[in-house]
């Protein structure tokens, strides 16, 4: 058994009457992939922004390789190696594919307005570092191509690759993906799971929101089952696949 | 900008000596903006004395010329205005701006370059101590305030005030203080003092607070709209005390807007067009202006404006030269000069003493004279 | 014949997303538009509905020129559209959202009916009424635009991937309520990535390739056809 | 040098070209707090005035060597900055407009009821020291040092929070920090532009100051180009020197300069080299596709 | 004492919120800040002088000639300043904005001059007194016309068709155009609600203060936005109850002593509300959603 890379413990948040997410546990082994399935609005996307610091957690705890996160603020916790994407695409639509994913190395370099002003040695090699990495990263998407156009004028499949390019240029050890392979079709639904495991074979843990099931089906080691804030069950695969509280809530028939 | 200073003198005079036949007076002050008014009837009276001098054949051989420039009302624009008037249009002498913020922030640059800059309107404190090129031909307010508040005290038995202040406008300021120093030493109890800004047009907070202490009179060192407007308010509320004020509340406007509540309203100034007992010059002055505004009184700052070019002409005769360097010598010499507005002499500070003081009050909707006050 | 597009070209400046695109549907039909990202399928249907000004070509809808028509006339004619990327009106109501969608109608009684029915199609909006539509999840915000455009009860509808980001049971539910509100009498062209499930609730299909028509025919043939099935349907 | 300056430019135009500088720096400070960061300011000529009287009495009461006031007005402005942004930069859009913008007036009242300023009778006696060659250098210096803060980490980040402050977070971006520095250097380069402005002017009078003002410099940001340095640079120029130009109709000036507004702003939307940055002039990049939306939505 | 300066205060923060619900109006459909709002608003209030003297009507004739001349002027501004500039960045019209204020402010002095002018009587005054309170006509009127306004408006938004099709506009002009919504009819619209709004505040107030002038929306129009703001910009009653919470603010300020900073409380107040309700308020939380 390896180690828990991030660990929930009885985690609640209410928003007004509504409990969104209702004391959920869940443990996620370093170097696996962890799905998250459940019907809309099951509270999938609030525990990737409970996870993430958007929201801090009515009650219960989120640990991160032991040390507690509930409570603090985002860029904290991308610093401690945690990185998102997000259902709704949020590039930086002005910037350059390029730049965007410059960014996501912010929290792992130092050069602040001092060191921008002078420019010594030190940054300069930062500097060209940060490039290199980006373009790695870029790479690793299969987007190095269109590294000098706007992030805002690519198409929808390739800003949701973008997204992921971006968050891994954080060089997180736990990455967050929110519904990947939204909007994509079946053939780059395919390019973007060997990428997923590239990732995966690169030592990191995933973290996937997903309702297309062949996708989650495949990728997944382990899949956790949510259903009004609740959690309905937890398996692996072929587990979920036969649950019928998953197949009544969610599935509607069974897939495979 | 230190090697620059000679560079432009040679400059200046070199323009002073090919430029022939015209001699160029500069005009700062606002054409448009909140302070229009006062410049516009500054360059008015400004003009009627150019024609007057260059209808006798001009100075020293050459016509005179003015060359107007707006700055709109605004401080750093009229910084510039100035600038380009001395360094660009080569003006010998400067004639504005007619109030005291702007005058303070274009003197220094006239005082760099030795022009001679002349306010018609400027009353407030330190004008003049920017240095030996700046005038004015105005009755000041260090001057007029203590000779009106003696009056009220000796002739109209006030004991105890309100005073009124604009508190982001410098001349109400500067008055105010003026004013308050001249009410203690006559023994006046000020009872309220309160403050509103400018563009103000709802005073019945301010009105509100005074209502119930009673007093003689209101001391008012703003300008006409407000003070219009105050009246009304203090009239509606029920006080029935007099305003008395500076020359910023001497305009129409104050009847404009004030209406029944400004009347018994006291205005001190420099002139008043007091056809009257105004002598020969003044009355020709008169004449003259209404002849060319559809029979309106000319106020103080067209005449004042009027004076200050024929305070610049004077001197340029005397010194025989439109060199500012040398003609502002003779300008400070002058004494018990007899102008349109009133009688000036300049100071050894060059501070202008001008008799008298006019004290002119709201009659049936129009400026009456009240008396006058000497100051000497 | 309903709606008749002919050689549609549109840019967005410098790039040329539709290039001479030419299709057309039937009263009646399902028909399917697919193709990659960035083939132009969103920008054929913006187009349609006028909100994107094309640079040559004719929309003909009903034997009505309306290339030049502004975006709410064309509604008024009946067509209407749900839009990509749900554009629910974040900061009204679930409840008023749906009443937008009634804004062309004028029969107030049959609006408060068709309300209830959107809310039997879809309970989980029934739940939400009064939330602001801005904080519903994803699934959710595309249940409402679905059944916001179901409100205008159109004549010709235009749908921009309605299944995106809906779970399985729901995107059944959703291509079933398609098949049912076709059978009613609207008439639907249907943008999917689903290319599976489209495919076999169409009656015909067209395949766009950056910016051009390169298919075109019955659904069920294009589902088989070798090619569309490698490129489109992962098989 | 300035002796070479006025050798060929009368002191109108040398004047005129150094109220340019001094605009200059100060719109290039709010352009990294409104361009590059999309912060609204509203404010800015209060910082502006804070530099100014700071380095004004500086060295007429203190008689701090003329450079030294200039830097002290500089950093008080940075540190009133700070002060003022630490808790409203939490405020988005129109809110923190609104609320920079109150800052201003407050200071504006402030000033005009303090003694040390002198009130609303203003500050008077203020040397002359501000010389076209030094503020050639200054803007120069800051020019360089926009450039530099822009095309850097510190200089991503700050796109990265106009763009999407969620995003930007979640990329380990601290935002209040960010921005509060942000502030800082924007607000610093307003405060060094007003120590300028007294030393030129030679008397300053909080009436000078107030939200018009900053609307100016808004102005000169916008239209010239959001986040552009080279736009920012033409934006003020045009509109500095507009009115200069307009003189000859006299009257009629400020109607056309507001019509002109309208209308620049009409024909070029994103300002007049929106999108243009300097280091694609200096190094000559591949040309960015910039493809403008013909539509997009609202928001 | 206390209650004639509160009623004083009311009074002041009526003519406040006359011009703020303008702001607030148009603000909420298109999230401009309509810096001409505050000239449109002068406007009305010399076309009201106008109607007085050279046309010699009546109060309620003059204020809809105002109201009419603003219509126009308001909704020609949108067209040519605001209009072409729909859809680019939310700074843009905003200099637009700008621009056309100070082309009005000083065609309006070119026009008539910079001087203020007094507003000619229309109405008889009277004085009412309610136990230690004095109350004018003139301070009825302006209470009454805000309030039924704000009725109107409210009404408006919430229940008539229009009202919501400018609610939907105001977040997705593209969407609201799906929706079968004429969006440049409903801008148009908001901007003819909002100008004539402005004109009736213009002639009101020129009556209740007794002067207009072409500066005169300039700080009027500043604090009612700040009004707005406080009351939570987009929120009809927020325009009405910030309006009257500065005007009761500034005057009591005067009252307390405070008159030299009094221009420095409305902005005070202001900040304060802002930190601890950053939407104003009455104004909708922003709810982070991601
Ligand atoms: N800020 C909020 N205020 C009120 N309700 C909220 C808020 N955020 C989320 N909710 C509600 O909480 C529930 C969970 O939302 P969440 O976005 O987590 O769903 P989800 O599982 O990601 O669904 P989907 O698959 O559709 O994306 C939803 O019903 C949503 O309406
Ligand atoms: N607003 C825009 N500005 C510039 N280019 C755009 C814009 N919208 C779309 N494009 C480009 O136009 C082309 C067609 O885009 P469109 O959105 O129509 O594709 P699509 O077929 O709907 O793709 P998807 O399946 O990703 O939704 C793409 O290359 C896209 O990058
Ligand atoms: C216009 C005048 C009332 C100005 C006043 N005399 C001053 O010194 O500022
Ligand atoms: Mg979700
Ligand atoms: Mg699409």
């Amino acid at each position: 058994m390896s180690k828990v890379i991030l660990e929930m413990e009885e985690v609640t948040i209410r928003f007004g009457g509504l409990t969104a997410v209702d004391s959920v546990s869940m443990k996620i082994e370093e170097g696996t992939i962890r799905a998250l399935i459940g019907p809309n609005g099951a509270g999938k996307s609030t525990i990737f922004n409970l996870i993430t610091g958007i929201y801090p957690p009515t009650s219960g705890n989120i640990r991160f390789r032991g040390t507690p996160i509930n409570g603090l603020k985002p860029h904290l916790i991308t610093e401690m190696g945690i990185a998102r994407t997000f259902q709704n695409i949020r590039l930086f639509g002005e910037l350059t594919v390029l730049d965007n994913v410059k960014i996501g190395q912010h929290c792992r370099t130092k050069t602040g307005w001092i060191g921008a002003l002078i420019r010594g040695p030190r940054v300069n090699r930062e500097e060209k570092e940060i490039t290199e990495a980006s373009m790695e990263a870029l790479r690793l998407m299969e987007l190095d191509h269109k590294a000098d156009e706007l992030a805002k004028n690519l198409p929808y499949g390739e800003q949701r690759r973008l997204e992921i390019a971006r968050a891994m240029a954080s060089q997180p050890k736990l990455i967050l993906l929110d519904e990947p392979a939204a909007g994509m079709n079946p053939q780059e639904k395919q390019t973007l799971m060997s990428m997923i495991r590239k990732i995966q074979d690169k030592g990191l843990t995933i973290f996937l929101v997903e309702h297309d099931m062949k996708f989650v089906m495949n990728l997944s080691d382990r899949i956790v089952v949510l259903d009004y804030g609740r959690k309905i069950a937890a398996g692996s695969p072929a587990e979920i696949q036969k649950n019928p509280a998953v197949i009544a809530a969610y599935l509607g028939k069974e897939v495979g | 900008g230190g090697g620059g200073t000679e560079n432009k003198q040679a400059e200046g005079e070199k323009a002073a000596a090919d430029g022939g036949d015209t001699i160029k007076i500069g005009f700062l002050g606002a054409k448009t903006g909140g302070h229009a008014a006062y410049g516009v009837e500054t360059l008015k009276g400004m003009k009627m004395a150019v024609e007057d001098i260059n209808n006798a054949g001009g100075i020293l051989g050459k016509k005179l010329e003015i060359v107007e420039e707006d700055h709109g009302s605004k401080l750093s624009e009229g910084t510039t205005v100035t600038q380009k008037l001395i360094t660009r249009d080569k003006v010998v002498a400067i004639v504005g701006d007619p109030t005291t913020g702007i005058t303070k922030a274009a003197a220094p640059i006239a005082q760099q370059n030795k022009v001679v800059l002349i306010s018609a309107g400027a009353v407030s404190t330190g004008v003049v101590e920017i240095g030996d090129y700046i005038f004015r031909d105005v009755l000041v307010d260090a001057v007029g305030g203590p000779a009106v508040t003696k009056y009220l005290k000796e002739k109209l038995g006030w004991q105890k005030v309100v005073i009124v202040t604009s508190s982001n406008l410098d001349y109400s300021v500067g008055l105010t203080k003026i004013f308050e120093d001249a009410i203690a030493a006559n023994g006046i109890e000020v009872l309220e003092r309160v403050t509103y800004s400018e563009g103000d047009q709802n005073f019945s907070a301010q009105v509100t607070k005074i209502k119930d202490k009673n007093p003689d009179g209101i001391i008012f060192t703003g300008y006409y709209t407000e003070g219009g407007l105050f009246m009304k308010e203090a009239r509606k509320q029920g006080v029935t005390a007099p305003m008395v004020g500076g020359d910023g509340l001497l305009s129409d406007v104050l009847m404009k807007m004030g209406g029944e509540a400004v009347e018994g309203s006291m205005v001190y100034c420099g002139f008043a067009a007091d056809e009257a007992r105004a002598g020969e010059k003044t009355k020709k002055f008169i004449e003259a202006y209404k002849a060319g505004n559809n029979g309106a009184l000319p106020d103080m700052f067209s005449a004042q404006g009027y004076d200050a070019v024929m305070l610049l002409a004077d001197a340029m005769k005397a010194a025989n030269s439109d060199d500012p360097v040398k003609f502002r010598d003779e300008l400070a010499k002058t004494k018990d000069w007899s102008g349109v507005s009133g009688t000036i002499t300049f100071q050894e500070n060059r501070e202008p003493i001008k008799s008298p003081v006019y004290l002119l009050e709201v009659k049936d909707g129009k400026f009456q004279i009240k008396d006058t006050v000497d100051v000497i | 014949m309903m709606l008749e597009i002919q050689d549609l070209h549109v840019s967005y400046g410098a790039i040329r997303a539709l290039k001479g695109v030419s299709c057309h549907v039937e009263q009646g039909e399902i028909v399917a538009l697919i193709g990659a990202n960035g083939a132009g399928k969103t920008t054929t249907l913006r187009t349609i509905s006028g909100l994107i000004r094309p640079q040559s070509g004719a929309i003909i809808y009903k034997g009505q020129d309306i290339t030049k028509l502004p975006p709410h006339q064309i509604v008024n004619l009946g067509l209407s559209q749900v839009p990509e990327g749900r554009r629910v009106f974040t900061r009204m109501t679930v409840l008023e959202n749906l009443e937008m969608g009634a804004y062309v109608r004028n029969d107030k009684a049959n609006i408060k009916q068709d309300i209830k029915k959107v809310f039997e199609r879809f309970p989980r909006l029934e739940e939400r009424k009064g939330q602001l539509a801005g904080t519903l999840s994803g699934g959710e915000q595309q249940m409402l635009a679905m059944g916001r455009a179901l409100m205008s009860k159109p004549t010709l509808m235009l749908l921009d991937e309605p299944s995106m980001g809906l779970a399985p049971m729901l995107v059944q539910e959703i291509f079933n309520i398609i098949k049912e509100i076709n059978q009613s009498g609207t008439t639907i062209l249907l943008v999917e990535q689903n290319a599976h499930m489209a495919l076999s609730i169409a009656n015909r299909a067209y395949v766009l390739e950056t910016g051009e028509v390169v298919l075109s025919g019955d659904a069920q043939d294009l589902a088989n056809d070798p090619q569309v099935k490698k490129a489109y349907l992962g098989e | 040098m300035d002796s070479i300056f006025s050798m060929f430019l009368n002191d109108y135009y040398i004047q005129v070209l150094i109220m340019l500088g001094i605009y200059l720096i100060a719109a290039l400070g709010l352009n990294i707090i409104t361009g590059v960061t999309g912060q609204l300011s509203f404010g800015h000529a209060a910082f502006l005035s804070i530099g100014a009287y700071t380095a004004a009495i500086l060295g007429m009461k203190l008689q701090v060597p003329f450079i030294l006031a200039l830097l002290g007005g500089g950093l008080m402005a940075a540190l009133l900055g700070v002060l003022i942004g630490y808790p409203t930069l939490r405020l988005t859009g129109d809110y923190l407009g609104i609320a920079t913008l109150g800052f201003g007036e407050i200071v504006r009242v402030v000033f005009i009821n303090i003694p040390i300023t002198g009130g609303a009778l203003g500050l008077a006696g203020i040397p002359r020291h501000t010389t076209l060659t030094l503020v050639i250098i200054l803007v120069a210096l800051t020019i360089f040092a926009m450039y530099r803060l822009e095309n850097s980490r510190f200089g991503r980040s700050l796109v990265a929070i106009r763009e999407d402050e969620i995003a930007a977070e979640a990329m380990g971006v601290n935002i209040t920090t960010t921005k509060i520095t942000a502030f800082a250097i924007g607000t610093f380069f307003a405060g060094l532009s007003g120590g300028l402005y007294a030393h030129l002017i030679q008397y300053l009078n909080p009436a000078d100051f107030g939200f018009i003002k900053s609307f100016e410099f808004l102005t000169f940001v916008v239209l010239g180009g959001l986040g552009s340095i080279p736009g920012v640079i033409l934006g003020t120029t045009v509109l500095t020197l507009a009115p200069e130009f307009l003189r000859f109709i006299a009257d009629y000036r400020m109607m056309v300069y507001g019509g002109l507004m309208v209308f620049m702003m009409i024909v070029r939307p994103r300002g007049l080299l929106g999108g243009v940055k300097l280091s694609r002039i200096l190094f000559k990049k591949k040309s960015q596709k910039t493809g403008s939306s013909v539509t997009g939505g609202a928001n | 004492m206390l209650s004639q300066q509160i009623l004083n205060g009311i009074t002041l923060g009526a003519t406040y919120a006359l011009i703020a619900l303008g702001y607030t109006m148009v603000y909420g459909i298109i999230q401009l800040i309509n810096f001409a709002h505050g000239e449109i608003y002068m406007v009305g209030a010399f076309v009201g002088v106008l109607a007085v003297t050279v046309f010699q009507q009546g109060l309620v004739a003059s204020l809809l000639m105002a109201m009419l001349t603003c219509v126009i002027l308001g909704v020609s501004i949108e067209r040519i300043a605001y209009r072409p500039l729909r859809r680019s960045t939310r700074l843009a019209p905003l200099i637009s904005a700008i621009g056309v204020s100070i082309f009005l402010q000083t065609l309006m002095t070119k026009l008539q001059g910079p001087q203020p002018v007094p507003f000619p009587p229309v109405i008889t005054d009277a004085l009412y007194k309610i136990g230690p309170i004095e109350v004018s006509k003139v301070q009825i009127l302006i209470m009454v016309v805000a309030s039924l306004l704000m009725a109107a408006l409210t009404f408006i938004v919430k229940y008539v068709k229009i009202g919501k099709a400018m609610r939907a506009a105001s977040e997705d002009y593209d969407t609201a155009a799906l929706m079968g919504i004429n969006v440049n009819r409903v801008i148009s619209f908001t901007f003819a609600i909002g100008s004539s709004l402005a004109a009736a505040g213009g002639v009101l107030v020129g009556i209740y203060f007794n002067s207009v002038s072409p500066f005169m929306g300039v700080t009027a129009g500043l604090k009612a936005f700040c009004a707005a703001v406080l009351g939570g910009i987009g929120s009809i009653p927020g325009a009405m109850l910030g309006g009257l919470f500065l005007g009761v603010a500034e005057t009591l300020g005067v009252a307390g002593g405070f008159d030299t900073y009094k221009d420095a409380i409305a902005f005070s107040l202001l900040i304060i509300v802002l930190l601890f309700r950053p939407t104003g308020l009455l104004g909708r939380p922003i709810q982070r959603k991601v």
